[in-house]
């Protein structure tokens, strides 16, 4: 039987498996879903090893170019010091990498969330106005609105009543309501989104294993 | 030495972030380079959370926890896995087939299982909730699906006008929400670039 | 003419005699004095030119000393007169709760307390507090136990208590109270900390509080919830060692005010033995019991002196105080203390909530050790017994077991008691033989509630204390007169110093403090404070020895069984029949006359009436027994003392303004003094028992029902009672349906989509109309070069293979056909790098001839692997692709003709989609690079914006986008159109199942609610 | 123009991390975060555990800031359950973020003065891949006396898996996420779903400091900045103004 046989009837009978669990829990399920996380942990090791760490961090330590030791000499030093997390008596060892990690990975957010979202995002809004016709001049000022109310919607400041209840400005929570009906007409967009998506899942899924079941049958 | 965590992070990200905002090319090396040792200290991180992940069920097995034997299955094939990719390597017939026999169709079957799910928890939903914002999710979601939905008789008509009208709406509601969490997002990253935050084990 | 009958021989005498012609006995009134008469205003002007200069001097000072005295009493506030009736309101309010676990003899005890303030507010010296209570944070800072066995004279010992016994000065109270509020914001954020772990945990509830306090009242709850765990999580924690964290000086700062808070109150029941040092680390529990045994605590100075956030002891013991009305006198002391009420009501807002109904449930725990009964574990309910434990544990000198609640307060009893002032040369007084009973009682109550070894010694010393109770009430007997005289004389101030005047030990008594309301009080008074003041009233003490056992049989019960300890319905009215019989018997048998014997009641009262008898609980019996016992007491002939000529100077000396001036204050039915040197003295030395005397009308209900302090109490209630409902649990039949449903559907999905599969049917047609963002693809692959370098981004899982595929098949197979392009495949996830042969093997496009388009890796397509880094990476490949992937074979990103994002997330499409886009802004070469994104159905909606921003020139999403390109693209490769029929079958299986079964939901969710909204 | 966002923001931080240290901030009712503590306070006094899933969000990416988010809130909820019988169970899809869980974990427990009863098994890596961490975190749900389930990070799809996880096993779930995708999901599927940028603002509903405080009001001006901004920019782009 060739691999791609064999990896058929694997994933078909892991694919049973997996669908035992919309009738319940069950060990069959358990055990499928345990030795997915222990394969795919692996693999994801695995191609960080090959292609992260070997590439970026043993080649260069093996060449003797001291320009390319040089730069992964701390990296190496950082690295290594993670693998004190491993032990809670000694883990503080690895905050050092960690503090670098996370100061790289906020600085990295921010700017994205700046340049690739804020402005772009805020000008698109404005260009749906840029020599509009009349339709998407409708459909311009409709995105508008969405994307002030929905904004306006997350405000969080308020003020306290005189009753102790805490809410916000009249118009605010106007506004806020508003806000509320695009955030609900979106997120229903985002779930038939992401239903036909997993439908589609479904449907591959059940069709590969018809496939098969009709090319072991010679059909 | 919560301190100086702070201040490598503080630093680190300072650099990394003017490496962006104000193109000098002495910044941007630095950018990169720190950049690049992230990477590498990243992958070492993902080597350190494989070995967190075998050491949690080894814990839990030694004390026999409830259902820790499925933790054996896992180290078992965590370990085969990484010791044939180690060696053989990433592109191996023996790792192609645990992607193609293991990884999609397991990844797959539970994507697909949302399928299911998805409709139960739709239909239970004005149990948990009854309100004027999930009866429109509702609706809007139904009529997405309907104008998506192909019948015998083809697509139903004006499916482009109903799925341009409800786009019309959601095109807003998710620019904002996508700027609402940029905010989001830059508020919390300036946090912990000033050192209020210091998740990396300062206090 | 008129004759005048002698008192003596009982001859007529003529009128005009002043004396017996017969017996010399004196005829008229003004020139005998009775005991028991009226004193009469007698003009001794004709004495004062024959008095020597000294004496004179003394006159005139004591008219001196008597102005300024009514001239103090003039300029005290009026508001103060309502404190003590403030305060006591709140109580009545807390008796009314349900949490509240405190016996009601608690209650029967107060008024004596009061009585005790003015004397000491009439002596205090306004620097004394603060002195007192620095000692006690010294003594706590260095938690050294002292426990309170400082030998101190009698004498010296009342100099030293009555200062800081007496509230009368309200400022220096507010001032200690200001200062001690810095004290403890400087400490920590947490009001009340109990341990190290309490310290910790009142943090978390600081904290848990802060958006609490922001917000409504609701996530306070679970803090409430939290403390209490914590309490009981704390127990488990060894006891931090003293000092050793700065959590130890918080607790202790703030144990050491509440501790205080109990100290004064219990100390002064002792004569005003000074508050021994340790008396902050012995459990507060204790203290205010201790202090009731006492029967005269100056609850007005400690709830004056308490810091507000040591309410929750302070008022969690006075507040059982249930319907206890107190005397004007002490208002002064506790007008910080209705003010400190009111603030910590409003403060439950916050963190203090927790602690009130923590230590509602320290009361229950204490109540329970003094009934041998031990804490039954209950969700809640366990926590705050084991924090009592525990915070005791944490007391240096409290024992480690886990009952120091008590061991710890007999403890205190033993060295406090042996310093009482005339007590120990004191020959056994008749309550010796009372005492005796409760002796018996008292060893039981420390064998069953005390297995500890230090409860015997314990038990040994409340038997000495019980027969040193005659002597103890001297002081409070007395206190009253001289505070209704401000002329009074040095020689009767000796005498309340001395306490050892047995005819002052009736004045123990204190009727107007424990009476019940009148009819028109209860008419004014709100549902809620009647059924606290009835179930007070209802609270009898229960008989000595037998009876007393059978009280304590009735406190083995549950937890929430004792929680109705404080109800009329509650086990105390079970005890009652056996309780009317044998009281009444004893004590007249014990007290040779009624006085005694209702002193001897309101001692064993004070110290044991868990469960008072009815001829004590009911106010008409009661009050109608003791005008019975004073008839004969006036008219026995046997008890009456010899007819007293007083020299008409020491009659002009007698209390004549005070007793003149109060004459209109005092009400009808207090009794006239008819022997002893306050004879004629009305309502000076109270009668009736503890809880039989009638209540003054003007108890506060007015300021007790202000809307502040209804808020802050039903805030109180509505937390604890929130806290303490459990979550509601879906019934099993909603449960089985929610299984039966999800059955359903999957046979439904699973069997109809797997035939539709099966049979392969094409039924379902495909538009050939394509959406804007889908026909700007085909415009963008024509304007890619022939072949040109392609970057293709495999941002997808595999969970999402088989859709990702079935997209971008089309795209890839009509550019593979039109431009033969050199893919370059950049996966952005581990498993991406695993996908792309099987994308390309899916798409036939890797496949031979004349089934694929025999692409050929290495040459064709190149697969660059895997781009760490997420942003960071991609940002960093878009700058120069191959120092972040080397296995890249461009130097450029410019090189690249169009860049095809396969995309499952929206996320990781926009890292892409803004990466790029500030790549091109950096770069104008990458001007004509094409942007093409090919995105599940679930990250399409999210990346639309893109597309209409131009950020994107082209837009497949999901299976709809595809079928279209797809059958524009001559319908190759093919794979969506295999998926089309079941996809629109799925599609209205999905459908149809989501409107019926909301549409159910929605019949069924009105149909639950609309049972609930039903009665019962 | 982004190094001027960026600066005022931090000016704005700055100052009203001042302003609300002397004055606490008054913020808007969410319901989500009052049953938030309601069920913390719950799973503490039954002795059942807290299980906070942080998701998978790479810090490498934007996505990375929901993970500092949760990470923000995993350092307030280790403090209030510190003294908890059974420490709360920290999940994550990423193994950095497994890391941070860990260190924040054991700062929470020192900062409370309980780190005895800090485990390193606490905090756990469940998968590498968005759907081996949502199957890794479903058995948590199940095994481990969990009583509320704290969803809070970057999510996908599979967020659905562990809300019907949590449905299955009858347990409170609050779930947030800054994938509109999940959160479209958890909308359907959670009790008590927060949506957009509320992610964000979870630090400052359960306590974590003024700063929290602060960055939710220097939000809420930058927002309405951006909002006039837009509808200038749109109206001057209406009139054919090019800038």
């Amino acid at each position: 039987m060739p691999i791609e046989a064999i990896s058929a009837l694997i994933g078909l009978f892991l694919t049973l498996l997996i669908f035992s669990y919309l009738i319940g829990d069950n060990p069959l399920f358990r055990g499928a879903v345990y030795l997915f996380i222990g394969v795919s942990s692996g693999y994801a090791a695995v191609v960080v090893w090959h292609q992260v760490l070997v590439p970026k961090l043993f080649q260069p330590l093996l060449s003797a170019d001291p320009n390319q030791l040089l730069p992964v000499v701390v990296p190496l030093g950082l690295g290594v010091s993670l693998l004190a997390k491993l032990s809670p008596r000694i883990a503080w060892l690895g905050s050092f990498a960690m503090a670098m990690l996370v100061g790289v990975g906020a600085a990295t957010a921010l700017s994205g969330a700046v340049i690739g979202t804020l402005i772009p995002q805020s000008r698109a809004a404005m260009d749906m106005f840029s020599s509009p016709t009349f339709a998407r001049l409708i459909q311009g000022i409709f995105m508008l609105a969405g994307t002030a109310l929905t904004l306006a919607y997350f405000q969080f400041s308020a003020t306290r009543a005189a009753d102790g209840s805490v809410r916000r400005n009249v118009i605010f929570e106007a506004l806020a309501w508003g806000g509320r009906v695009f955030i609900a007409i979106t997120m229903g967009v985002l779930f038939a989104g992401v239903y036909t998506a997993a439908l589609t899942a479904m449907i591959e899924r059940l069709s590969s294993m018809i496939n098969f079941v009709k090319s072991f049958l010679g059909q | 030495m919560r301190y100086l965590t702070a201040a490598i992070a503080i630093a680190s990200g300072s650099i990394v972030l003017f490496g962006y905002l104000y193109p000098l090319d002495a910044l941007i090396q630095l950018r990169v380079m720190l950049t690049n040792w992230a990477v590498i200290v990243a992958a070492m991180a993902v080597l350190v959370g494989v070995a967190n992940l075998v050491l949690v069920h080894i814990d839990k097995i030694r004390r026999t926890e409830k259902n820790s034997i499925y933790g054996v299955l896992l180290i078992v094939s965590l370990l085969f896995t990484f010791g044939a990719g180690l060696v053989l390597g990433p592109n191996s017939q023996v790792v192609r087939v645990a992607i193609d026999a293991i990884i999609v169709p397991v990844e797959a079957s539970l994507m697909a299982i949302l399928a299911v799910t998805l409709v139960y928890a739709s239909i239970r939903l004005l149990r948990r909730r009854t309100d004027v914002m999930t009866v429109i999710f509702l609706v809007v979601a139904i009529l997405f699906l309907i104008a998506v939905m192909p019948t015998p008789a083809g697509p139903i008509p004006g499916d482009f006008l109903l799925l341009q009208f409800l786009h019309m709406f959601s095109d807003g509601g998710a620019r904002g929400l996508l700027i609402g969490i940029a905010l989001g997002a830059l508020l919390t990253s300036l946090r912990v670039l000033f050192g209020i935050d210091r998740p990396y084990g300062g206090n | 003419m008129a004759s005048l009958t002698c008192p003596n021989c009982g001859k007529d005498n003529p009128d005009f005699l002043d004396d017996c012609q017969f017996c010399q006995t004196p005829l008229r009134r003004e020139a005998t004095l009775n005991t028991g008469e009226g004193p009469t205003k007698k003009s001794t002007g004709e004495l004062e030119g024959v008095l020597p200069d000294w004496l004179k001097e003394a006159r005139q000072q004591a008219r001196d000393s008597a102005e300024e005295e009514a001239a103090k009493e003039a300029t005290k506030p009026k508001i103060q007169k309502e404190e003590p009736l403030d305060l006591l309101a709140g109580l009545a309010f807390q008796s009314s709760s349900d949490d509240e676990e405190v016996p009601d003899w608690l209650s029967a005890i107060n008024p004596v307390q009061d009585k005790k303030t003015p004397a000491s507010s009439k002596l205090e010296d306004e620097e004394q507090p603060s002195d007192f209570f620095a000692q006690f944070d010294q003594q706590d800072q260095q938690l050294i136990d002292t426990s309170p066995t400082i030998p101190m004279p009698d004498d010296k010992a009342q100099d030293e208590a009555l200062p800081w016994m007496s509230g009368k000065s309200e400022d220096s109270q507010k001032d200690e109270l200001a200062d001690w509020f810095s004290q403890t914001s400087a400490q920590t954020n947490d009001p009340f900390s109990f341990d190290t772990g309490e310290g910790q945990a009142s943090s978390r509830m600081d904290n848990f509080g802060t958006p609490v306090s922001q917000g409504p009242s609701a996530p306070e709850q679970p803090e409430d919830l939290s403390w209490l765990r914590d309490l009981e999580a704390s127990t488990k924690q060894p006891p931090p060692t003293p000092g050793s964290s700065p959590e130890d000086t918080d607790w202790i700062s703030n144990l050491d005010s509440s501790g205080t808070t109990e100290d004064l109150g219990w100390l002064n029941n002792l004569g005003g033995t000074p508050a021994p040092a340790s008396a902050p680390e012995s459990q507060p529990e204790d203290l205010s019991w201790l202090s009731n045994l006492g029967g005269t605590p100056l609850t007005g100075e400690p709830a004056a002196s308490s810091p507000a956030p040591s309410k929750e002891e302070d008022l969690d013991w006075l507040n059982n105080l249930g319907g206890v009305p107190s005397t004007p006198e002490p208002m002064p002391s506790q007008t910080p203390s209705a003010e400190q009420d009111l603030s910590w009501l409003n403060n439950l807002e916050g963190t203090p909530a927790p602690a009130s109904s923590g230590s509602a449930q320290e009361d229950l725990s204490w109540l329970n050790n003094l009934g041998g009964t031990p804490i039954e574990p209950e969700p809640q309910g366990s926590a705050a017994p084991v924090d009592n434990l525990d915070w005791l544990n944490n007391l240096p000198a409290a024992t480690p077991t886990p009952s120091p609640a008590e061991s710890a307060s007999p403890q205190e009893e033993l060295d406090w008691l042996t310093s009482l002032p005339g007590t120990a040369g004191e020959p056994p007084s008749p309550q010796s033989a009372s005492s005796a009973d409760d002796m018996s009682w008292l060893n039981n109550l420390s064998e069953t509630s005390a297995p500890t070894p230090s409860e015997t010694p314990a038990s040994q010393e409340d038997m000495s204390w019980l027969n040193n109770l005659g002597s103890l009430p001297a002081t409070p007997s007395n206190e009253p007169t001289a505070f209704d005289q401000p002329d009074v004389p040095d020689w009767l101030k000796n005498m309340e110093a001395q306490q050892s005047i047995d005819f002052a030990k009736p004045s123990h008594l204190s009727p107007r403090n424990t009476a019940p309301l009148s009819e028109d009080a209860m008419q004014e008074m709100p549902d809620w404070l009647k059924s606290a003041t009835e179930a007070s009233k209802s609270a009898s003490m229960p008989p000595l020895g037998a009876a007393s056992s059978d009280w304590f049989a009735s406190q083995q019960q549950s937890a929430a069984d004792k929680r109705k300890l404080g109800e009329v319905s509650g086990p105390p009215s079970a005890q009652q029949p056996s309780s009317q019989e044998e009281p009444v018997p004893a004590d007249q048998d014990v007290f040779a006359t009624p006085i005694e014997s209702s002193l001897a009641n309101q001692d064993v009262d004070a110290l044991f009436a868990v469960d008072m008898p009815d001829w004590l609980s009911q106010p008409e019996s009661a009050a109608s027994e003791a005008s019975a016992q004073m008839e004969p007491l006036s008219s026995g002939p046997a008890d009456d003392l010899a007819p007293v000529d007083l020299p008409s100077w020491v009659q002009a000396m007698r209390p004549m303004e005070a007793v003149i001036g109060e004459a209109s204050a005092v009400s009808a039915d207090q009794a006239t003094e008819r022997e002893g040197p306050l004879a004629g003295l009305r309502g000076v030395i109270p009668f009736s028992p503890i809880g039989s005397a009638q209540r003054p009308k003007a108890i506060s209900l007015k300021l007790q029902a202000t809307a502040e302090q209804q808020a802050g109490a039903s805030l109180v209630e509505q937390i604890i009672a929130n806290e303490a409902n459990a979550q509601p649990l879906k019934v099993s039949p909603f449960v089985s349906s929610q299984r039966a449903l999800r059955w359903g559907l999957t046979v439904v999905f699973l069997v109809v989509l797997g035939a539709i599969i099966g049979l392969g049917t094409q039924m379902m047609p495909v538009s050939a109309a394509l959406p804007v963002e889908v026909s700007n693809i085909s415009n963008a692959i024509v304007s890619v070069p022939e072949g040109a370098p392609v970057l293709v981004v495999m941002d997808y899982e595999p969970s999402l293979a088989g859709e990702m595929e079935a997209a971008s098949g089309p795209l890839l197979d009509q550019l593979v056909v039109l431009r033969k392009p050199i893919f370059t495949f950049v996966a952005t996830s581990p498993n991406g790098t695993g996908l792309v042969d099987r994308l390309l093997t899916n798409t036939k496009i890797n496949q031979p001839s004349p089934d694929g388009l025999g692409y050929q890796a290495e040459s064709q397509y190149f697969n660059a692997g895997y781009l760490p880094a997420g942003l960071a990476g991609v940002r960093g490949f878009t700058e120069a692709p191959q120092s972040v992937l080397p296995s890249v074979r461009v130097n450029l990103f410019s090189e690249f003709a169009a860049v095809i994002l396969i995309t499952d997330h929206a996320e990781s499409g926009q890292v892409w989609i803004e990466q790029v886009t500030m790549a091109k802004e950096s770069d104008p070469t990458l001007a004509n690079q094409q942007f093409l994104v090919v995105a599940s159905a679930q990250a399409g909606p999210m990346l639309r914006p893109y597309t209409s921003s131009k950020q994107v020139a082209g837009m497949i999403s999901g299976i709809p986008d595809a079928a279209r390109y797809e059958f524009v693209n001559n319908s190759r490769p093919g794979i969506v159109r295999s998926y089309w029929d079941a996809f629109g079958v799925g599609l209205f299986l999905a459908v149809i199942s989501i409107v019926l079964g909301s549409l159910w939901s929605l019949f069924t969710g009105i149909r639950a609610r609309r049972a609930e909204a039903e009665p019962g | 123009m982004a190094l001027i966002i960026v600066i005022i923001a931090a000016l704005l931080l700055v100052a009203f991390t001042l302003l609300r240290r002397r004055s606490p901030a008054v913020l808007r009712h969410i319901e989500a975060f009052e049953r938030l503590s309601h069920a913390i306070g719950l799973a503490v006094e039954n002795g059942t555990r807290l299980h906070i899933s942080l998701g998978r969000g790479n810090l490498f990416t934007a996505r990375g800031a929901s993970a500092l988010a949760g990470l923000a809130m995993l350092r307030r909820l280790a403090e209030r359950t510190s003294v908890s019988d059974r420490p709360p169970i920290v999940t994550s899809g990423d193994a950095s973020l497994s890391i941070l869980s860990q260190d924040t974990l054991q700062a929470g427990y020192k900062a409370a003065g309980a780190e005895e009863q800090y485990r390193a098994t606490t905090g756990r890596l469940t998968g590498l891949t968005p759907f081996s961490y949502a199957a890794g975190t479903i058995p948590v749900t199940r095994d481990e006396n969990v009583s509320a389930n704290v969803v809070l990070g970057d999510f996908g799809a599979e967020a659905a898996l562990l809300a019907e996880a949590a449905d299955r096993e009858n347990t409170h779930l609050i779930a947030a996420s800054d994938n509109l995708s999940a959160q479209s999901v958890l909308y359907a599927a959670a009790q008590d779903p927060l949506i957009g940028e509320e992610l964000f603002a979870s630090g400052a509903y359960v306590g974590a400091g003024p700063s929290h405080e602060a960055s939710l009001h220097v939000q809420d001006v930058l927002r309405w900045l951006i909002i006039i901004v837009i509808l200038i920019g749109a109206l001057l782009r209406f009139v054919g103004a090019s800038f």
